[in-house]
């Protein structure tokens, strides 16, 4: 989760197997954050279920995520993946499918299909230009949602949803528990960031982080660089339904508004402040925090949007790579404190 | 099937609606072409121009708003680029983006703590404020003022671009930012002032649209999405692209009106999907460094 | 160490929060506070006012006094993310909601799910007492039938021919639907076209240069929330209804303030759900509403504010009647519920077999300037339907009203 | 044997032909140097022959195959690749990490999603050896952007060695570069043309006329003389080209046309 300084001399040689030991810590400490989450959320006023939508929305940014921090390609039309999940899994319920995991890997096929068929059109672009397209092409997805009555609900949605009871033999997990449901969902999340990871760190993972570097250079290289773009668009897709999925459970129905376009910013943006463009973990926290301040401030206040809205001005402009670096700062600024009292101290000490 | 009567009168109209739809587009775009901003917040600079003329036709007229409003959104537009934007120069564009939309939040907001969440209503000058009798149609006098005015500032907006030594800054910089300060120029300077400028244009826009489409506070999120697909249609960074992509989105709208109404807010979508699949880079769009 | 103190001091002020929550009855009140449709939650919100002070002032429910918590519905999904939060960490006894028919249903799904009560105070839509209906969920509005029934007969002494222009989602199409079913039974009344309009559309030029094409004599309009206020500024700003008449089934008091009184001329016939001139109640409440709200952004009690005002009432009244604020005896209690105080001609009762809210239904026509007494007084009311004409014959209710596990 | 072969090139930005119907073929093996005024046309030439724009006449062989149409990566694959004007790294990445995109491709697997980056032996052998043979054997978890000018060059002629190509195109590789880097660069392009057909674009004069085997020579985007180094020395229209240019200065400036 750290920025990487740009002043520090050249890094000493990593063995491998440290730098994977790190990665295991960190995903390691993430878990046993996330374990306690639901504990935690509570003691400042928020309901449980709150951990569950954070913990989908972080899927669904970190998905997000291999585009823009690790392709380097700013996709403003995720919310048409994700939404897309949703609706699976409402549209098969609604067929009489209840199966859970049927239903989310349904829901990880529609997000990847919508993200490859978008990625067809899309894939020779980049830059901002990539970043209009996709919203262009996602809101063709919100107006199917809107207007495809028969299948989606139209304007309403499809609602009544259940959660069924996972019955593993010695026991048996009922969804409709807050609880439950949050370890299945932090169970899904967990899984699925550990292969997000895993793809990010194979000679393909490499291959996008050259493409945001320089694409040019690697087509030099002899690769196709759409082709590359093309399943990183598709994979995002597939994890952004995947988490679309599970919010359909969590909200016991689908609307339209999850294909909205406002989605599919509020993803970019949640990314952005969690610093996700230099981390992996970072739109964790994004999420977080998106999801958190919303609740926490308009249950405060019904002008939320204006301290929403401040929120996101004074962290790009004070802290240009997300809050992790503002929590840096200010840890260092502590320690910077201490530290200087302490030199304090000495020296009177030894003026004496 | 409509009558020959209906069809020119609907084409025309659609004309006259793409006018107004590329009015508000242009300021867009050309932000977007000149420093590589997606401003999120210029729906919220045009809904401003709509509220400023909503307070101001109390005392100053419809026209003296339509003087006044659009310069206060534009020095709003100065102030907005001198304390924020600024910062983030040199920075990846998406933080801009986020700062935007940002403003875009909490001007919605502050809107709604100045004029309320009521709708408003600015009534059309005097002149023109009721409808014309052309014996085969019948037509609104404002729409017809309003295809003036708008035309006026679109061809006003070219003739600054084109013609004075600013607008020659200005178009260097939509090819190469880098040429603007080659030039020894001010860069911060001109940023401000393209960014002043950009602002003012779309309170002109929310001026002009005003007595239209009635004034409230989410105008500005309305009226974002047309003006992103108008540039993606026209072609970023240009401006007749924009000009051409309203008029194009007008036209269709009238047209899917006459034989698919249900299907008429799909026609910008499908029009996008179109041009975007035969010209990749929009209609007039040229390979540029946004990509 | 630390941390278990802390602990400590959160369970105690939960604890603490818990036993305040039992000191008083909290209503919890999801309305929207921004966005489109911010304005009608200002409505909503001076109605539950009104109604809370009254109830309060009388010694409240049960002896104890009411509270209401406020919070911006936005939309479905968040509307359901706060209502679980106010139903378990906040201690809320009842829902009610604003809101269109998206955030309505999903409140409702929440009511079932949770078997909490809810009331919506907005929507309009013929759904949710049908496919939609549930044991925990209660519609105070008239739906798209009731305002047909009520409305129709008034639009067929206009003249012979009609064209709609039909939102083009559930609540516009529900309406046409109702609508050309009551034409159909009248018989006379011949339908030229229709024009499906796409939600959010601002934009009305081709589809009104459209309708002047097609010639009829009235011209129905069943568009809702935003999008409406724009049709009218632009109906108005193209004359049209100096060749046609313009009714408007169900029109907010809102959306016609909003573009102002000269305007409304256009209106030759509209269908409301509440006008302060139809009882001398309503007046009262005219008057109290003024006396309370000298400020308001609407001078008159809108339909949003009755409705509002009037759900809470006849909530709360019948907690009081079941003796508890359990919801299995407050929705019995509310199935047999009367209320006289409805502010309208006929009281207020609730039908046990869908859920809906029984009330009047007013049709007015504009007045004639030199008849307004205030600059507000811009409508004569042409008649009221009684809400017992007017509601669909029970035997239609099809929804299964009984508690589901 | 004629390895790659330009026929009739040419490409116009409206009236102006920047390169204008040239017709060359690069023999197997040798070292062949492109010079010419500013202007003359020499790395829009480039560009035509690796597709970095779509010439508006002619064509372009490799091995007698029409490549012209070919998308870059197709050509990188034929075994033809270029270095750039501008740097052209992965900034971002280190030294290690640059080269590996680079050999992966023949050597590892990318296509293997769920494969660990550094699981591949014969991938890191080879990184190891193009580490020795670029001389940044000392650099290799330093990152690309934090590393001299010079040594930013050696990594792209490393990460364009990687893709184990038979031609590589140079474009003004000594640009930017130090007396003592130019030296060294100079001698490693002579290392690299005894296992590989280099062509070369460049501005050094005393370079190029001590490396090259063979000198081409473009003005108005037009080949004006072809031969040995000793011949273009006593080339008159040469030499007119150059008028008031002496040979060697080290002229460093950039072309007006580009890319």
């Amino acid at each position: 989760m750290t920025q990487v300084d740009t002043n520090t001399p050249p890094a000493p040689a990593r063995p491998m197997a440290r730098r994977q030991g790190a990665m295991a810590a960190k995903f390691a400490a993430l878990l046993a954050v996330l374990l306690v989450l639901p504990f935690i959320v509570p003691l400042i006023g928020m309901n449980v279920g709150i951990a569950s939508e954070i913990v989908i929305y972080s899927l669904f940014a970190i998905a997000f995520n291999i585009l823009l921090g690790f392709t380097g390609l700013p996709s403003f039309g995720h919310a048409a993946f994700f939404g897309t999940g949703a609706y699976m899994v409402a549209i098969l319920q609604y067929q009489g499918i209840e199966n859970t995991a049927v239903a989310l890997l349904t829901a990880a096929l529609g997000g990847g299909i919508a993200a490859g068929l978008v990625g067809v059109l899309v894939c020779k672009k980049r830059g901002i230009y990539f970043g209009l397209l996709t919203l262009a092409f996602g809101q063709m997805f919100f107006i199917v949602a809107l207007r495809w009555d028969e299948v989606t609900g139209g304007e309403t949605g499809l609602t009544g949803l259940t959660r069924s009871t996972i019955d593993l033999g010695f026991a048996a997990f009922d969804l409709n528990d807050q609880m439950t449901f949050y370890y299945f969902v932090l169970l899904v999340f967990f899984l699925s960031i550990l292969v997000i990871w895993r793809i990010l760190s194979s000679p393909f993972g490499a291959v996008l982080r050259g493409i945001k570097e320089n694409e040019l250079r690697v087509q030099y290289l002899g690769y196709p660089a759409y082709l590359y773009k093309w399943a990183a668009i598709t994979i995002s897709g597939a994890f952004s339904g995947l988490a679309g999925g599970l919010f359909a459970y969590y909200q016991y129905a689908t609307y339209p508004e999850f294909v909205f376009w406002v989605q599919s910013g509020n993803v970019v943006v949640a990314t952005l402040i969690g610093g996700g463009l230099n981390s992996f973990f970072g739109p964790i926290l994004g999420a977080a925090i998106f999801v958190g301040a919303e609740d926490l401030i308009s249950s405060y206040t019904e002008h939320w949007m204006l301290f929403f809205g401040l929120l996101f001005i004074s962290v790009v402009i004070f802290f240009p790579n997300g809050i992790p670096q503002a929590v840096m700062r200010l840890t260092s600024w502590i320690r910077g404190r201490t530290g200087a009292q302490d030199a304090d101290k000495a020296s009177e000490e030894t003026g004496k | 099937m409509p009558g020959f009567v209906e069809i020119v009168s609907q084409l025309t109209n659609g004309v006259i609606y793409g006018l107004i739809l590329a009015l508000v587009a242009v300021g867009f775009s050309l932000v977007l072409g000149v420093m590589g901003i997606i401003n999120f917040a210029h729906g919220l600079l045009f809904a401003l121009g709509a509220y400023l003329a909503y307070s101001l036709q109390f005392h100053v007229g419809y026209f003296g708003a339509l003087v006044i409003a659009p310069l206060i959104v534009g020095m709003i537009g100065i102030l907005m680029e001198f304390v924020f934007i600024r910062r983030l120069y040199g920075r990846d564009p998406l933080f801009v983006l986020v700062l935007t939309f940002g403003v875009a939040m909490a001007g919605e907001e502050i809107i709604q703590l100045i004029w309320g969440k009521l709708a408003r209503s600015v009534d059309a000058p005097a002149f023109a404020d009721s409808f014309i009798d052309f014996g085969f149609i019948i037509y609104s006098e404002y729409r017809l003022f309003m295809a003036a005015a708008a035309a006026l500032i679109i061809g006003a907006t070219w003739y600054l671009l084109a013609k004075s030594p600013l607008g020659s800054i200005i178009r260097a910089g939509t090819h190469d930012p880098e040429m603007v300060s080659i030039l020894g120029m001010n860069l911060p300077l001109i940023r401000t002032g393209v960014f002043g400028f950009t602002a003012l244009l779309g309170g002109a826009a929310g001026v002009v649209a005003a007595p239209l489409w009635s004034v409230r506070p989410t105008m500005g999120l309305d009226a974002l999405l047309p003006a992103f697909l108008i540039v993606v249609i026209g072609g970023m960074g240009s401006f007749w692209g924009s000009v051409l992509g309203g008029l194009l989105v007008g036209v269709a709208n009238a047209i899917s009106v006459m034989f698919f109404p249900r299907f008429a807010d799909l026609t910008m979508y499908v029009l996008a999907a179109v041009v975007l699949l035969y010209w990749p880079r929009g209609l007039l769009g040229k390979k540029s460094v946004l990509e | 160490m630390k941390f278990t103190k802390l602990a400590a001091i959160a369970l105690i002020s939960l604890g603490a929060t818990a036993t305040y929550a039992q000191d008083s009855v909290k209503i919890g009140a999801l309305i929207p506070l921004s966005g489109n449709y911010g304005f009608l939650g200002v409505s909503e919100r001076y109605g539950i006012d009104m109604a809370l002070e009254e109830i309060n002032a009388g010694g409240g429910v049960l002896g104890r006094q009411v509270e209401v918590q406020y919070e911006d519905s936005g939309t479905a999904a968040q509307a359901t993310r706060k209502a679980t939060r106010m139903l378990q960490n906040d201690g809320v006894d009842f829902f009610v909601n604003g809101g269109g028919s998206s955030v309505s249903t999903a409140m409702a799904e929440f009511a079932a799910r949770n078997k909490v009560i809810d009331l919506a105070l907005d929507p309009n839509s013929e759904e949710l007492v049908r496919g939609k209906a549930n044991r925990y969920f209660f519609l105070v509005p008239p739906p798209s039938s009731m305002i047909a029934n009520a409305f129709v007969p008034e639009v067929a002494k206009l003249g012979d021919s009609v064209f709609f222009l039909t939102h083009d989602y559930s609540y516009g199409i529900a309406q046409t639907t109702e609508q050309r079913r009551v034409l159909e039974e009248i018989g006379d009344v011949e339908e030229v076209g229709e024009i499906r309009i796409p939600l959010g559309t601002r934009d009305f030029s081709s589809q009104i240069i459209a309708v002047r094409n097609a010639k009829p004599d009235v011209l129905i309009v069943n568009v809702a929330g935003i999008d409406s206020t724009a049709l009218l500024e632009q109906i108005w700003e193209f004359g049209l209804y100096n060749d046609m008449q313009v009714a408007i089934p169900l029109l907010d008091f809102e959306d016609s303030w909003a573009i102002g009184a000269d305007k409304n001329e256009m209106i030759a016939l509209a269908g409301v759900e509440w006008h302060y001139n139809i009882s001398d109640k309503a007046q009262a409440f005219k008057d109290r509403y003024q006396e309370k709200y000298p400020n308001a952004d609407f001078p008159v009690p809108t339909t949003n504010s009755v409705n509002a005002y009037l759900g809470v009432r006849i909530l709360l009244q019948a907690a009081e009647a079941a003796g508890s604020l359990e919801s299995e005896a407050v929705v019995k209690q509310l199935e047999t519920m009367t209320l006289e105080e409805s502010l309208k001609m006929n009281p207020l009762t609730v039908r046990a077999a869908d859920h809906q809210i029984v009330q009047d239904f007013v049709i007015v026509k504009v007045k004639p300037e030199a008849e307004r007494e205030a600059d507000y007084d811009l409508y004569e009311v042409v008649t009221v339907a009684a809400g017992a004409d007017i509601v669909s014959p029970e035997a239609e209710a099809t929804a299964d009203m009984s508690a589901f596990d | 044997m004629n390895i790659l072969e330009a026929k009739n090139l040419g490409v116009y930005f409206g009236s102006f032909k920047a390169v204008d119907d040239v017709s060359v073929a690069f023999e197997k093996g040798r070292l062949t140097s492109i010079i010419g005024p500013n202007g003359a046309g020499k790395t829009t030439f480039f560009n035509l022959l690796t597709g970095f724009h779509p010439p508006t006449s002619g064509s372009v062989l490799f091995k007698g195959q029409d490549i012209t149409q070919l998308p870059i990566h197709a050509k990188v694959e034929l075994g033809l690749t270029r270095t750039f004007q501008v740097l052209n790294v992965f900034d971002q990445l280190t030294v290690k990490e640059n080269l590996r995109i680079a050999v992966q491709r023949l050597r590892g697997h990318p296509w293997r999603l769920l494969a660990h980056e550094d699981g591949f032996s014969s991938v890191e052998e080879e990184v190891d050896r193009l580490l020795v043979a670029v001389h940044l054997q000392d650099f290799r978890h330093t990152r690309a952007d934090e590393m001299s000018h010079g040594h930013r060059r050696h990594l792209e002629i490393g990460l364009s060695l990687g893709v184990d190509p038979e031609v590589l195109l140079l474009d003004e590789p000594m640009s930017g570069l130090g007396m003592y880097e130019t030296g060294q660069m100079s001698d490693f392009i002579q290392e690299l043309a005894q296992r590989l057909t280099v062509v070369l674009v460049e501005h050094h004069m005393s370079v190029v006329m001590k490396i090259s085997q063979r000198i081409l020579v473009l003005q108005n985007g037009r080949l004006i003389a072809d031969g040995v180094p000793a011949d273009i020395q006593q080339n008159a229209a040469v030499r007119e080209a150059y008028l008031g240019k002496s040979y060697g200065a080290g002229d460093n400036s950039k072309e007006t046309v580009n890319a």
